[in-house]
């Protein structure tokens, strides 16, 4: 593996006059886009999270017959479908699905990479050495190829679907956490609480972590951004989740055909994933920047 | 992915062309009339009811109709009928029938009622005639290209044995049969066999060759290329025409003209269908003895005599042909006194899935679209189009299963009212309606097909009325229960349903289940796979009933195996049904299998036909139309029995 | 005297109210506030503060390179009479490098590290003078004998991650004194290495400034240093500067209170065993200054006028200049310095 | 260490990797659900026809013996014969090499063309209104779903203006010239540009941002430096190092291809036949096909390191 120097080496210091910085709320109220993805995030996940009280389950599989393909009405925003379901109920619906895969799937690369990156990091030498191969062959596995292999293979659920992708993108995050932890583990602080005699583990999860939390939790944001693109890729396909359940990609991949004569079918799921990412990506920048010191401004 | 992933995960074309491979010809031929008849009496028939259209698309309706059949709706909810009814159909339709001209005349919502009734959707025109309809004499014209499609990725257009459509997608217009069937009759009519004489014990067939047929590369079709043919057919160990071949004893060819094959036994359908094999080049295989899974794929030469010569196949982008101007069925050989090819060359492109194929349609990248979705016909309506709608030889039912290992109470459709009660519980003509847009041929009755031999009134027919399956449930201790679920004993009529993903399976079998609910019988659903459906419903029978697409109307055999006592593993009904003894399923078939002409056999299957009935071992729910888009710049085409596919030597340009 | 002399030579650096402020999100940064001062040819000038006074942003709006949000917003820069401030960034190009030319503080990132250090010596000769190949080799080899590291001609291929960092320092300064300039800005050159190696660099600078007639700007907070080196020198305080005076009379008789307190807290003054000083309290924040004077919060002398005027920088008849209400002639009776 | 030595050792410590993945993938595949012999005889085949077509393809053999088999073979560079064309998988795989190479090659410098000048003056002018701009596009390119945008071009250039084909890479029948070729290309090509585009953009922009904060530029820049000189020689040398990496890492799906938009625009690719084998489950096929991919990634770290190694002299090679 390639060792660059210069990264030990410290960062130049021709900068300005010091000054007190605004607090992490204002900082990431400043950046606009973050913020308007937040509130667009908290929308879409609150309006989601809630359909069920407001709408019974059934309604997203049920056929009407006599309500087929309608268009928008004030009862039906978005139509119906060829079954006579409600396409918006179906998209609340779907959204869930969406939304829990890729949520999911980026809290278990998250949880594996954290631990494996920690332990990795704090302890270095020989576990150091050897986490690190295991991260770089599943690095060099091929990962959407064998993601659309799985999928075709094995009819994935929703569940095993999020654990698909979780497991096979985690190792960003352990590399990520190594770095930080091995930055961290030589701190005074942590020293002292070694001082103390306290176990590893608590010293590296209790003290450590909260530290190495601010790039976390970027990653943590844009991997779930990275996780819905690639559920909605493979449930377009027709390898992900199957209808009669719906999700973002196979409601449009199902919608295709209409796109002449509703295009709102297929235009509105494609629309929904791409502002989720969009929204996500924009909050992880967002929270970067009002972590990094670095980019304080 | 879409309706059609199986087909493409069988990485064939057209969406499971193959499954109508193995036609017995004679039966046919009388089906395929009564088929006709049908479809045109149903027509007239449902003419009253399509005058008010569908509950269907209505993209294009003003809102406040839409809003008097949801009224409708809540008002039957409130009666607590629920679910489906033919009161809710008809509330819708009696929206319909306030149509504006204007709207109808756009094609939607009355047309897509109809099914087999109407003429035009849009810029797309509906054609059902028998004969193709030549405007003017049509002509050859070299510089002209037709262009099909397919679902498809990487052929091998060697391979004319192994279960693939493609190759027989392709093959049709490759290869010339022994025999051919005539496209409208189905009469057994000479192809390269000029005639034939079958020995009055049926165990010997003699055939004549045709002097003037000739491969591509100008030697004489002789009857060494049809043993061999025949052989590999019958050896080849990844042939599914296996069987058909099995029992063949010996082929002598005593000159280059006459074949004779002697069957170790009788076997009716062997003449029809036997006969309906391709007959390749003897000399493009030397080297490798009849198995053709070892012709080299540098050699993908095929040497056919068919009316289109094989040109190249570019792997994942296309396949092409080239007219065989001297095909000995030119000019003069059909009917209508016209003979092809037209087209100087005939181009297969092939698709990654059916949603690709039908923008390339849009996109006018291609002449052909099938098998067109109902989904997609109004799409279709944006270009102009020939839709060619048939009536199919698929069937949609229901298969019990009369032994679930799951089901503590294993009797529970033992009870043959049971089965004839969710017959009646279920909307047949609504269905059709809801989920093929009335493209579709109901069945109230479990017919033998092809053997659809007696008019509909004189069979037992299960007619939709759910009084009638209550009182049946009734009769057999069913009470419903506080929930509105029936209920025995304590133990509730709750089972399992599976069906497949793919062509519309889960969308009907959710139909089904709301029409079950109505008379109180829940039904779980689960969708499953081709793989896991095929682990279930053939080793673990975990499951009560298998919505299953019954594929053509095969050679008996091969029904039987859905029908007949379940002995894995010929005999295999999906569902351990069985039925044995004098005048039983079984005894009937083995008759039927014996005798060594149609004449005979034909009224056995009379029999046959009504044993189904009685003992419903499944329910025929009924038969989706093929649909065939066809750019209007293309005429000719010709439904082809045989393939539920077209034979392009007939189309020609406009 | 020789000072009187040299003070009437002509300047070739004489700069005006160069005032230097950052426009932030969180306010305007008042980073140089109206900073007057002039460099004789061959004369050296300390910049003398603690870190965060301005003195960097000074050294480089000299050369036009503040960073942004950074702006000089006012004041001039004579330089070889040409004003710098009017100057395109065309024409100020033409002047980095040839004419002025800076050393910055750490020499671990002052080097392009994938760039051979030959070719980063010469690199000034390289674009403003088209030397050949030949000539340039030849340069850089001369340069880094200068600078007195061994081996030169090998050395010139080597990379920066190859040399110390007291090499790289004189690699530094061998490149900007490349083509003899005749203003180097120095800003904290020794900061960052040890003392031996900060020896080795005054050395080079000092050697320098005898064997050229180039002026030298010497930023620092380290009034020692600015002793080794300078003639004079200016200290300077949030920004401003707070008293100006040739080097002898900085130390002899320190005027502001804040100049007082830098040299007490130098080690080695009092007694052997004796605690330094240290000046209590933090500078102000540059983005809200205080209405009166900036140093009154620290002032050990501060009087409640401190708090309500700014005092001005008033020149005293010494010629000598101070930014104090205690040596400011407007007052009234002059207050008496307790020292 | 020598480069020849570094990529030996390289190759050795990647041996392993390589074998486990065909082990993992091969019991994969053959543990799932479905059966090639099934696909090729179709559903209607009955129990025993499927046996009998099982037995011939050699999928009743223990699966040990069957992976002993298959990997033998491989090393000696036979991938064995589709089941489903009878073909070669060799020749299958080599003639959607090209298609492959065509559309990811395209994209790769088209994108890369594009995103090095623009990253740049992204971070030169950092917070001006083109670098927001240029900020923004590049995360709707990192946040657009390629299908939905593939789609859309379709429905729009395809099939309403009817400006570009939609499918396949050359017009059947007509002689594939460049012309038709580039129409064909255009949009699947850029789609996966523009996405990538927005990728590399990201990274230069990053990079380079680092890389002016950095002394040796102020440094640079005091030299009076015309700006040509100073960004090429002392901002991007250093500032495009991080993408060097990526570009290695982005080889396999050089290689591998891009199978959904393979799958929608029809391109005669390897995506296309990854995704058609996987369905049709073409054991054959998708395994060779997963060798490939795999060894394509290994290359690809190699040459990241290599082409590292080679623009940064401070790198060390452990």
């Amino acid at each position: 593996m390639a060792v660059i120097e210069s990264r030990v080496a410290p960062i130049g210091t021709n900068s300005l006059p010091e000054r007190r910085f605004p607090s992490f709320r204002q900082r990431i109220l400043r950046n606009r886009p973050a913020s308007i993805g937040l509130i667009v995030l908290i929308l879409i996940g609150a309006i989601t999270a809630l359909t069920p009280l407001f709408i019974d389950a059934d309604r997203v599989t049920a056929i009407d017959l006599t309500s087929q393909q309608q268009r928008p009405s004030v009862e039906r925003p978005l139509g119906t479908d060829e079954l006579g379901r409600d396409v918006l109920v179906r998209l609340l619906y779907g959204g869930r699905i969406s939304l829990m895969v890729g949520v999911g799937a980026a809290s278990i690369a998250a949880t594996i990479g954290v631990f494996l990156g920690g332990v990795s990091g704090y302890f270095g030498g020989r576990v150091d050495a050897l986490l690190m191969r295991l991260t770089d062959m599943v690095l060099g596995l091929p990962y959407f190829f064998l993601l659309i292999l799985f999928a075709s293979l094995f009819r994935p659920s929703v569940l095993s679907l999020t654990l698909m992708i979780g497991m096979l993108r985690w190792t960003t995050m352990a590399r990520l956490v190594r770095g930080e932890f091995q930055g961290l583990r030589d701190r005074d602080f942590v020293l002292a609480a070694r001082a103390t005699g306290r176990s590893r583990f608590s010293i590296m999860f209790s003290e450590i972590l909260p530290n190495a939390m601010g790039p976390i939790i970027v990653q943590f944001t844009i991997g779930i951004a990275f996780a819905i693109l690639a559920e909605s890729s493979i449930s377009y396909l027709g390898l992900g989740i199957r209808p009669p359940t719906p999700s973002w990609g196979n409601m449009l991949s199902n919608a295709q055909g209409y796109l002449f004569l509703a295009p709102w079918l297929a235009i509105v799921p494609g629309l929904l994933i791409f502002i989720t990412v969009l929204s996500f990506n924009f909050l992880g920048d967002g929270l970067r920047d009002a972590l990094d010191p670095k980019l304080r401004r | 992915m879409r309706d059609y992933t199986l087909a493409s995960s069988l990485g064939v074309s057209g969406g499971g062309k193959s499954e109508e491979l193995m036609v017995d010809r004679s039966v046919w031929n009388l089906m395929r009339r009564r088929q006709y008849n049908a479809a045109r009496r149903l027509a007239e028939q449902r003419q009253l009811v399509d005058e008010c259209g569908p509950a269907g698309i209505d993209f294009l309706r003003p809102r406040q109709q839409r809003l008097i059949a949801r009224r409708e709706l809540l008002r039957r909810t409130a009666v607590g009928a629920g679910g489906v009814s033919l009161a809710a159909l008809f509330a819708a339709c009696g929206v319909d029938s306030n149509a504006s001209p204007s709207q109808s005349a756009t094609g939607t919502g009355t047309a897509t009622a109809t099914g087999g009734g109407f003429e035009s959707i849009g810029r797309a025109t509906f054609r059902r005639e028998q004969y193709p309809t030549y405007e003017g004499t049509p002509a050859f014209h070299a510089d002209a290209t037709l262009r099909l499609g397919a679902v498809i990725s990487d052929p091998s257009p060697l391979d004319m044995v192994s279960g693939l459509t493609y190759y027989y997608g392709t093959a049709v217009w490759m290869y010339d049969w022994l025999i051919d069937l005539d496209p409208v009759t189905l009469e057994v009519i000479p192809s390269v066999a000029e005639s034939w004489d079958i020995s009055p014990d049926g165990l010997t067939y003699t055939f004549h060759l045709r002097s003037d047929a000739f491969f591509w590369d100008g030697s004489p079709v002789t009857s060494e290329d049809v043993k061999f043919t025949m052989l590999a057919y019958r050896n080849e160990p990844l042939s599914t025409l296996k069987s058909v071949y099995e029992p063949i004893e010996s082929i002598d060819t005593p000159d280059g003209r006459t074949v004779v094959v002697h069957l170790s036994r009788r076997f009716a359908p062997f003449l029809a269908w036997g006969g309906q094999m391709f007959i390749g080049k003897k000399a493009a295989f030397v080297g490798f003895e009849g198995r053709m899974q070892d012709a080299p794929a540098s050699l993908t030469v095929p040497i056919g005599s068919g009316p289109w010569i094989f040109e190249e196949v570019v792997p994942g982008s296309h396949a092409r042909f080239s007219a065989n101007r001297n095909w000995f069925r030119g000019a003069g050989w059909d009917k209508t006194g016209a003979g092809g090819p037209y087209y100087g060359t005939l181009i297969q492109k092939f698709y990654a899935d059916y949603q690709s194929w039908l923008f390339s349609y849009l996109g006018g990248e291609v002449d052909d679209l099938y098998p067109v979705s109902v989904k997609d016909i109004e799409t279709i309506g944006q270009v102009d189009s020939w839709i060619y709608d048939t009536p199919s030889t698929v069937t949609e039912t229901m298969n019990f299963n009369f032994n679930n290992p799951d089901r503590p109470n294993k009797t529970l459709f033992d009870d043959v009212r049971v089965r004839q009660a969710l017959y009646h519980a279920v909307d047949v003509e609504g269905m059709g309606k809801a989920i093929w847009k009335g493209f579709w041929e109901p069945r109230t009755s479990n017919e033998v097909h092809p053997w659809m031999l007696k008019p509909y009134q004189d069979q037992i027919k299960y007619e939709y009325d759910p009084e009638k399956a209550r009182g049946l449930l009734a009769e057999v201790g069913w009470i419903a229960g506080a929930d509105g679920v029936l209920e025995r004993g304590g133990e509730k009529f709750t089972i399992l349903g599976v069906c497949p993903k793919t062509y519309l399976a889960p969308e009907y079998a959710q139909v089904v289940q709301q029409y079950f609910k109505e008379v109180g019988v829940s039904m779980d659903l689960q969708i499953l796979d081709s793989a896991p459906l095929r682990e279930i419903t053939r080793n673990k029978f975990t499951f009560d009933v298998y919505f299953r697409r019954h594929w053509g109307w095969g050679y008996p055999e091969n029904f039987r195996e859905v029908v007949s006592t379940h002995t894995p593993p010929t005999g295999l009904n999906y569902g351990r049904f069985s039925d044995t003894g004098p005048g039983s399923v079984d005894d009937l078939w083995n008759q039927i299998l014996s005798t060594s002409s149609n004449e005979e056999s034909v009224p056995l299957f009379y029999e046959l036909q009504d044993r189904q009935a009685e003992v419903l071992p499944s329910l025929f729910f009924g038969s989706p139309h093929d649909l065939v888009a066809v750019r209007k710049n293309v005429l000719g085409h010709q439904p082809n029995p045989m393939w539920q596919d077209w034979d392009p030597m007939w189309w020609y340009p406009a | 005297m020789p000072d009187t002399n040299d003070r009437k030579a002509a300047p070739v650096l004489e700069v005006t109210n160069l005032t230097t402020q950052f426009f932030t999100s969180t306010g305007v940064v008042h980073a140089v506030d109206a900073v007057s001062f002039s460099i004789p040819a061959g004369r050296a000038l300390g910049l003398v503060g603690e870190s965060g006074s301005g003195k960097t942003v000074t050294a480089l709006s000299l050369i036009d390179l503040v960073p942004p949000p950074g702006v000089r917003v006012a004041g001039s820069i004579r330089f070889a009479g040409r004003d710098l401030m009017t100057m395109t960034s065309e024409e100020m190009r033409k002047v980095q490098g040839t004419e002025i030319a800076i050393v910055l503080q750490n020499p671990l990132t002052s080097l392009n590290p994938v760039q051979r250090i030959g070719d980063q010596i010469v690199e000034i000769a390289k674009v403003h003078q088209g030397l050949s190949r030949a000539e340039l080799t030849e340069l850089a080899i001369k340069m880094l004998k200068m600078v007195h590291i061994s081996a030169p001609s090998l050395r010139v291929r080597a990379y920066p991650h190859e040399l110390s960092g007291g090499m790289r320092q004189r690699v530094a300064i061998a490149t900007a004194v490349s083509c003899e300039p005749a203003l180097l800005i120095a800003d904290e050159p020794t900061t960052a290495l040890d003392v031996t190696l900060q020896l080795q660099i005054i050395c080079v600078l000092q050697e320098l400034r005898a064997s050229s007639s180039m002026a030298l700007l010497l930023i620092t907070h380290d009034l020692g240093l600015a002793a080794e080196l300078c003639d004079e020198i200016a200290v300077m305080y949030a920004g401003q500067i707070v008293e100006k005076a040739p080097l002898k009379e900085i130390f002899g008789n320190p005027l502001h209170p804040y100049t007082q307190g830098l040299i007490r807290s130098l080690p080695g003054q009092g007694q052997p065993r004796e605690r330094l000083e240290t000046i209590a309290g933090q500078p102000p924040d540059l983005i809200s200054l205080p209405p009166g004077c900036r140093f009154a919060d620290r002032c050990p002398h501060a009087v409640e006028r401190c708090w309500e005027a700014r005092p001005a920088l008033v020149q005293l008849d010494s010629g000598r200049e101070v930014r104090c209400f205690l040596h400011d002639s407007a007052v009234d009776e002059p207050l008496a310095v307790s020292a | 260490m020598s480069t020849a030595e570094y990529i030996a050792r390289r190759a050795l410590q990647l041996a392993p990797l390589l074998l486990l993945l065909t082990v993992i993938v091969f019991l994969m595949i053959h543990l799932a659900p479905g059966d090639p012999a099934q696909n090729l005889a179709g559903p209607r085949a009955t129990d025993a026809d499927i046996e009998r077509i099982r037995d011939a393809m050699g999928l009743n053999e223990p699966i040990i013996k069957q992976y002993g088999i298959w990997i033998g073979k491989m090393l000696t560079g036979d991938f064995g014969e589709s089941f489903i064309s009878h073909r070669p998988v060799s020749d299958m795989i080599v003639e959607r090499l090209w298609p492959t190479a065509l559309l990811m090659g395209t994209a790769n410098i088209v994108s890369l063309l594009i995103a090095i000048p623009l990253g740049l003056i992204a971070a030169v002018k950092q917070y001006s209104l083109s670098d927001t701009v240029l900020t923004t596009i590049t995360f709707v390119g990192i946040s657009i779903p390629s299908f939905w945008f593939g789609l859309l071009l379709m429905w729009l250039f395809g099939i309403q203006l009817q400006w570009l084909p939609l499918s396949g890479m050359a017009t059947p029948g007509e002689p594939a010239t460049a012309i038709s070729v580039l129409q064909h290309l255009i949009m699947p090509a850029g789609v996966i540009a523009f996405i990538y585009t927005a990728f590399w953009m990201r990274f230069v922009r990053s990079g380079v941002l680092e890389v002016l904060t950095q002394d040796y530029v102020l440094f640079a820049r005091s030299k009076g430096l015309p700006a040509k000189r100073l960004y090429v020689k002392h901002v991007l040398r250093t500032g495009l190092m991080p993408l060097v990496t990526l570009i290695g890492l982005s080889v396999p799906e050089l290689i591998t291809g891009s199978v959904v938009i393979e799958t929608v625009f029809s391109w005669p690719g390897l995506g296309l036949l990854t995704y058609s084998a996987a369905n049709s489950r073409d054991f054959t096929v998708v395994m060779a096909l997963v060798v490939l991919a795999s060894i394509a990634v290994v290359i690809g770290n190699l040459l990241a390191d290599l082409a590292y190694r080679w623009v940064d002299p401070r790198i060390r090679l452990t």
